[in-house]
């Protein structure tokens, strides 16, 4: 685990009502690093991400970002310490104009000048949300909310930001301008989290991956390491025996 | 033909989730249905049961066209199901869940009977359930509601209760999800020993790909609204088309 | 049921028994049953109502109660809230006459609701005096036990649709409040106008509807020459003074619910100038009981005399009288009593006819620009500004 | 023709007042998802605020309407703190006692003003206008020109400012603004607030006009209701349409048809607008109730 | 319900009805009694809608309305007799309770609840202002009360208040016996399945569509037939008997006594009447504690008086 990490997550355990969904795990993002989390569905990383976000309340173990404590914040104040999320379901607002839901992108920032400029460098990382400015959110293309999100994010400059499966339901050409996107944003050293469900494309960006497995991670090693793990494949496409060693219980 | 399914195709705004997707399943057995996230499996799934239904296409069960049929009817016909967010009735206790599916669906003979207080219920069905509790390691809880139960036993109270009524067509929608690695075993355990009892098809969409490779006999493999391969889990592992989609 | 649920049912029960004190007419206290409104639409009018009884319980106590048997019993008065609503007339009534066990039961406003509450007092032998309510049929169900002080729509009708055709005001327009108290007073003027007298227009609006500019605008669409309002003083007062702001040149026609200061007070005097209505009680008429009984009035409320309490007073007094005359607390002793009363009211002669209606004079009233009355009709009492 | 014309006007001044408790009641809604049955009687209890302070504190009518606004705004809080929030996300609940505050609310202004309806004496407003054959009350004037005033300020802080769009996020998307680290919980306190303003402004403005009386709230209350089904749930320029629609009809149709029959054909319209249009001519398709 | 409750309420209600004729009760308790099984019956008919089949209507009064009207424009201008009537006071709001169920089914929770909100203020305006058939605001006066009759030898009267008050009882036991026998029958499980998971429901072959509109055709049935106790019992049925507010208060009765549960309405219909009753001294303020209470019922005690008491049961079961 690098000292210098951004992210930094220690034995969190957390879940719904009382249920644990992730247990005990420790992770951390170094700046300029694209981890990516590996795991089928139900295996618990949606919940790991939310979990970080601060939007479940009774989650265990401690987060930072830089240094600086996430542990009791509101969503809110997660934002402020640098952490963005771009969770897997919907989260533009369909019937805000572009515009409007980038300015939502930097809510918590009270300084109006300095907003209206992360905007203008929005767009400019987004050419395309430019286009459709006074658009709806809600008219446009599946990629172009997934853009939208992403580029949302960048509002507050964040340091770190997960992202929940971008790539979900867009055409591979779209897929890909995604992809190019993190790699953009982590090239301006900030940490990028990683949900995907393309293994090949997300180990293809990434640097780092680890590897959940019923609230647990059961693996973790470099990107290009995993590329070539047929234990990957299996836990993707089955095998006769088991896949991994079971965590203890 | 036991089940098919004819180039069923669904737009839901502008996006094609379905893209001439059909299969046909001649024999009883169990069938895998996977494919990676957004393939189309649930909204397949979904037309077969009668819970959406397709733009263009056809689906018939038993050669019978129920394209249009809702989901009651089609349940009348022999088909049950389970759902991906797992449903039971939660404020009823696991023998009542059991039992309620065993009982008669007409409102009109069922206003008959309120008055003179026939039982409706079919003989064997209270025994049925209580075999169903014990195959599934529920019948500790028989009397208790079943919002008290964990996930995982409320999947496996909702298939033992689609299994109440010996359905010639079992569609389960990812029963693998959320259950603990141990109950896995018994829940793949509890699967085969209900088909080897009914026959029948049971139609599985699943993602863990080691529980369905171990289960099924025939795999069908969706991609992109469409089906991409379909054949044996040996087959359909080694296929680089199916590869490349899950991995790619 | 479970035996739980059964006991709880008593239980219940017993509560609701237990809020109600004995407060029957037992030492040296005669207590009257009234049924009004004290809450709801009709809450307004239930509070002239509430004056014109209480007034006149204060003075049948400051002169030293009612005589009966030789004993002075001061009035108290036992009062329930019906909200214009049939059941709770009827609970009000059975408690009135069960629990309480008053001798005689005064009020009530709506015509909807006396339907409820008069087999009430038929099987508890206790009479009911109506002081409000003006639906015709109120008094024509066969009950021997329900009395009515006030003048219904049909007389009340009949003297103003004299007085309507005389003037040749046609054709003529109604708007009515949508419920009994309005639908009652455009019908008792349809039947009692001429035949073939021409209707231009008859809106009808809901208890609690404040806008009138529809009706103004179908109004002044139909040609009518006068407009009759069926309703209370409140909305009344808005209706005047939108068809007044709207410049409609129609003679205003009213009903005896309007007239008070506060009415004056919502209009401009100017705004009431020349409107006609009828009325039971003209409160400046140069009758001695009456101007007698507006001077007693407004030094004990501090404002004008209004019909509706002079009604109400009127009918505690022939209850009081009718209850001296019977020498008795008991209702079927006071029935008998009322039958055969002769009461002067400060509204007139009392005295109720076979189906327990009396038939006390009915006024029609003019407004002039200074915000006095005068009186039209009858001719033998007609009088200029100020008189009425 | 020209009687058409007439009554479309009436209708529009009678709308005016209903889009005002549309309005509140689609603010609250929108954001929270509950459909508050005491907005008629809050609105109601902003009239005798305001003519309370108007007869008794300053005689200066905008005062008067402004206390009638921190006033319900007070009392907003308390009810959203002390009923709402805790009754939140069970709908029947959040009704159920939405009609007993109705009760405690119309009861007690009964108990405490009397139930005679009180004269809110504004001479400023009393004068009238003529325009052509027809004229107005400046207080009707009042109405519709405030009312239009109050939407378009509505419009522009929904529209133009961050924390208006944030309201118009959270209830579009409450996961979303979530993300976006909008106080979601804050906002409803600001929905409950800018509804108690708006229902104490047109309690304000009605109360001149006509009388303060306990059930002034009443019909409003209803047929604001049936302006917003008929807009749509949840839009706000449907609310807006859908009041003045429903003023209109009622006044229209009593050129063809007996006045005493205006609500039948107002609920009649409704209904059959919510059997063609399941959603109101506005409404989303896609947004679901939570029941 | 097991047998011995069967044969206990068999039993028990001949017993009480005969206790209420005979015993000697108060007269206005034995009003208040009456006037609660006025509003029970409807309640109990509701209760089938929003406590099983999970449909809130706010426009229930209308049902009532029309059981009262049928009765009283039978009885008054066509000599009926209130046995002849009672049947088709329930026929008739049957009809028309199924009629509304299935033109407000495919709406959601708050349009729906709006729409039987429009339903009842629409029927109450046509109460109100079709005077040729109503007789208008002032109502049809003079119902009269149930004939007496006799069988098996027995007499049997309804012109007094206890015999009267003794029919409602009965006439309540036989609603809730009514309504007892279909919730415990596959029909309630049906429709229980239906409120708790449409979509599961469905899926195990119940037709949701047809469970809403039955629901609505008995519980409007119900509340028809409970609208002509009620117009018997007030001898008058006039439109303010069935105001939209009436339709809420049904709804509040059914939730403080308890929706879903069979005493529910019965609960709720005692308080409802009797607390404002003894409420009676406190005058303006009556109402106020009512909706105070009502309040806090919600918020302290969502599932009403029968869940209450349900709760102390247990609790008390499980100290023993």
């Amino acid at each position: 685990m690098a000292e210098n990490a951004l992210l930094k997550a220690e034995a969190v355990s957390a879940g719904y009502g009382g249920r644990m969904i992730v247990e005990d795990v420790s992770l951390s993002v170094a700046p300029g690093e694209v981890l990516c989390l590996l795991g089928h569905n139900g295996a618990g990383k949606s919940t790991l991400l939310r979990a970080f976000f601060g939007l479940l309340p009774g989650r265990t173990g401690h987060v930072a970002v830089a240094d600086r404590s996430l542990d009791g914040l509101t969503p809110r104040g997660v934002l402020l310490t640098g952490l963005a999320y771009v969770p897997q379901e919907r989260s533009v607002f369909p019937k805000l104009t572009v515009r409007e839901n980038l300015r939502m992108g930097g809510y918590a920032l009270d300084d109006a000048a300095l907003l209206a400029r992360r905007v203008e460098q929005a767009l400019d990382v987004f050419p395309r949300l430019r286009e459709r400015i006074g658009q709806l959110a809600g008219t446009l293309s599946g990629g172009e909310q997934r853009m939208l999100e992403v580029a949302r994010t960048l509002l507050l400059d964040p340091r770190v930001v997960m992202l929940d499966e971008p790539s979900i339901g867009l055409a591979p050409r779209l897929a890909e301008q995604v992809f190019s996107t993190i790699r953009d944003l982590a090239a301006q050293g900030r940490g990028i989290l990683l949900v995907e469900q393309s293994v090949k494309r997300a180990l293809a960006v990434s640097d780092r991956a680890v590897v959940m497995e019923m609230g647990r991670i059961v693996l973790e090693d470099s990107a290009a390491a995993l590329a070539s793990d047929d234990r990957v494949a299996k836990l993707y496409m089955g095998a006769a025996g088991k896949a991994f060693d079971q965590p203890p219980r | 033909m036991l089940l098919e399914a004819r180039d069923l195709t669904k737009n839901f705004g502008g996006v094609r989730a379905l893209d001439g997707a059909g299969f046909a399943i001649a024999e009883a057995g169990i069938v895998g249905l996977i494919g990676p996230n957004g393939a189309g499996k649930t909204t397949l799934f979904d037309m077969i049961a009668g819970r959406q239904f397709p733009d263009a296409g056809r689906v018939t069960l038993d050669g019978r066209d129920v394209t249009g049929l809702p989901p009651e009817r089609r349940a009348a016909l022999g088909l049950a199901r389970t759902f991906q967010e797992c449903r039971v009735f939660p404020e009823w206790t696991l023998r009542e869940n059991l039992l309620f599916a065993a009982r008669p669906r007409s409102f009109a003979s069922a206003l008959l009977r309120a008055f003179t207080r026939q039982e409706a219920l079919p003989g064997g069905a209270a025994a049925r359930a209580e075999e169903l509790l014990r195959l599934a390691t529920l019948d500790a809880y028989a009397d208790a509601p079943a919002s008290i139960l964990s996930f995982g036993q409320r999947r496996m109270l909702e298939i033992a209760s689609a299994l109440m009524t010996r359905p010639r067509w079992l569609l389960l929608d990812e029963p693998a999800a959320g259950i603990n690695p141990g109950l896995l075993d018994a829940l793949g355990r509890f699967l085969r020993r209900a088909h080897a009892d009914q026959g029948g098809l049971f139609l599985i969409v699943e993602h863990n790909m080691e529980f369905i490779m171990g289960l099924a006999g025939r795999i069908i493999v969706m991609h992109q609204g469409a089906v991409l391969a379909d054949g044996p889990p040996e087959a359909v592992q080694s296929d680089e088309a199916v590869i490349e989609a899950y991995l790619g | 049921m479970s035996k739980l649920h059964r006991r709880t049912f008593v239980a219940t029960l017993a509560a609701g028994l237990a809020g109600a004190g004995g407060a029957r007419a037992q030492g040296g206290t005669a207590t009257l049953g009234i049924l009004t409104a004290l809450s709801g639409p009709l809450a307004a009018p239930g509070r002239f109502q509430m004056n014109g009884f209480n007034l006149a319980r204060d003075e049948l106590n400051e002169a030293g109660g009612i005589e009966v048997g030789g004993r002075r019993l001061r009035v108290e008065l036992k009062v329930y809230d019906t909200r214009g609503n049939p059941a709770e007339g009827a609970s009000s009534m059975q408690r009135l006459t069960t629990v309480d066990r008053v001798p005689v039961v005064l009020g009530e406003l709506s015509s909807g609701v006396v339907p409820a509450v008069a087999p009430i007092a038929e099987e508890n032998e206790v009479p009911f005096i109506m002081t409000v309510p003006t639906g015709p049929g109120l008094t024509k169900q066969r009950n021997r036990w329900v009395f009515r002080v006030n003048a219904h729509n049909d007389m009340l009708g009949k003297a103003l649709a004299d007085f309507v055709a005389q003037r040749d005001w046609k054709p003529i327009a109604f708007i009515a409040w949508n419920n009994d108290a309005g639908r009652g007073g455009v019908r008792g003027m349809q039947e009692a106008l001429p035949q073939g007298f021409p209707i231009a227009y008859t809106g009808y609006f809901n208890v609690g509807e404040v806008d009138f500019s529809a009706h103004i605008t179908n109004i002044r669409n139909s040609g009518a020459k006068a407009v009759m309002l069926f309703m209370d003083e409140e909305p009344g007062s808005l209706a005047i003074s939108q068809i007044r702001a709207a410049g409609l040149p129609v003679q205003l026609i009213g009903t005896l619910a309007m007239g008070s200061d506060r009415f004056l007070a919502r209009l401009d005097a100017q705004r009431l100038n020349g409107m006609v209505q009828y009325n039971a009680f003209p409160p400046n008429a140069p009758i001695p009981r009456i101007q007698a009984f507006s001077q007693r009035y407004r030094a004990r409320f501090n404002e004008e005399a209004h019909g509706f309490a002079a009604q109400s007073y009127d009918g505690l007094m022939v209850a009081a009288a009718a209850i001296r005359a019977a020498g008795s607390l008991q209702g079927s002793r006071i029935r008998d009593a009322l039958a055969r009363i002769e009461h002067q009211g400060v509204t007139g002669l009392i005295k109720f006819d076979a189906e327990g209606q009396a038939h006390p004079p009915v006024y029609v009233t003019e407004w002039c620009a200074d915000g006095k009355r005068s009186i039209l009709y009858p001719a033998e009492l007609a009088a200029g500004c100020g008189a009425g | 023709m020209l009687a058409f014309a007439e009554q479309a006007v009436n209708g529009l001044m009678m709308g005016s007042i209903y889009v005002f408790v549309a309005l509140g009641m689609m603010l609250i809604y929108g954001v929270m998802h509950v459909l508050n049955f005491a907005h008629g009687a809050l609105f109601m209890l902003g009239g005798y605020v305001a003519q309370t302070i108007f007869m008794r504190v300053f005689d200066n009518y905008l005062l008067a309407v402004a206390g009638a606004v921190l006033f319900l705004i007070l009392i907003g809080a308390l009810l959203e703190r002390g009923v709402f929030a805790p009754l939140r996300g069970n709908l029947r609940n959040q009704v159920i006692a939405s009609l007993g505050l109705v009760l405690v609310i119309q009861n007690t202004v009964v108990a405490v003003f009397g139930p005679n309806a009180l004269q809110f004496p504004v001479q400023a407003t009393r004068a009238t206008v003529q325009l052509g054959p027809l004229s107005f009350a400046v207080q009707h004037l009042l109405i519709i020109a405030v009312g239009a005033a109050c939407v378009a300020a509505l419009f522009a802080f929904l529209h133009l400012t961050k924390l208006g769009t944030a309201l118009r996020a959270v209830s579009q998307n409450p996961r979303g603004a979530l993300v976006v680290g909008i106080d979601v919980e804050a906002t409803h306190k600001l929905a409950f607030a800018l509804s108690m303003a708006l229902a104490a402004i047109g309690g304000a403005l009605l109360g001149p006009l006509f009388l303060v009386f306990p059930q002034m709230g009443d019909l409003p209350l209803v047929k604001g209701l049936a302006g917003i089904v008929l807009g749509g749930m949840g839009s706000i320029p449907g609310a807006v349409l859908g009041g003045l629609a429903i003023g209109v009809i009622e006044a229209t149709s009593t050129l063809v048809l007996p006045t005493d029959w205006k609500d039948v054909v107002v609920f009649c319209t409704i209904v059959v607008v919510l059997l063609l249009r399941p959603q109101g001519l506005f409404g989303l398709r896609t947004r679901d109730d939570h029941g | 319900m097991s047998r011995m409750a069967v044969l206990a309420f068999c039993l028990a209600v001949p017993a009480l009805v005969w206790g209420i004729a005979q015993g000697g009760l108060p007269p206005y308790l034995l009003h208040i009694l009456a006037l609660a099984c006025t509003y029970a019956i409807p309640a109990i008919g509701l209760n089938i809608m929003l406590g099983y089949a999970g449909l809130v209507c706010l426009g229930h009064a209308a049902f009532v309305g029309l059981g009262a009207y049928t009765l009283g424009i039978l009885a008054v201008d066509h000599g009926w007799s209130f046995w002849g009537a009672l049947p088709l006071a329930a026929v008739v709001a049957g009809v028309a309770g199924g009629a509304l169920g299935a033109v407000t089914l495919r709406l959601r929770t708050h349009f729906f609840m709006i729409a039987t909100l429009a339903f009842g203020l629409v029927l109450h305006a046509v109460m109100n202002n079709w005077e040729e058939l109503t007789r208008g605001p002032v109502g049809l006066p003079g119902i009269p009360r149930p004939e007496g009759f006799t069988l098996l030898g027995l007499d049997f009267a309804f012109r007094r208040l206890p015999d009267f008050a003794a029919f409602a009882v009965g006439a309540t036991a036989v609603a809730f016996a009514i309504s007892a026998l279909l919730i415990r029958s596959d029909f309630g499980r049906m429709l229980v399945a239906i409120r708790q998971d449409e979509t599961l429901a469905a899926a195990k072959g119940v037709n949701v569509t047809a469970g809403k509109v039955l629901a609505f055709a008995i519980g409007a049935a119900i509340a028809g037939a409970g609208g002509a106790v009620k117009a018997a019992f007030l001898r008058v049925s006039a439109p303010a008997s069935f105001e939209y507010l009436e339709g809420i208060n049904l709804v509040l009765i059914v939730i403080i006594g308890g929706a879903g549960r069979l005493s529910g309405p019965l609960l709720g219909a005692l308080l409802f009447v009797a607390l404002p009753e003894y409420l009676r001294v406190a005058a303006e303020w009556r109402l106020v504690f009512f909706g105070v209470a009502l309040v806090m019922l919600m918020r302290f005690a969502p599932e009403g008086l029968a869940g209450i008491l349900a709760r102390v049961f247990r609790r008390r079961a499980a100290a023993a």
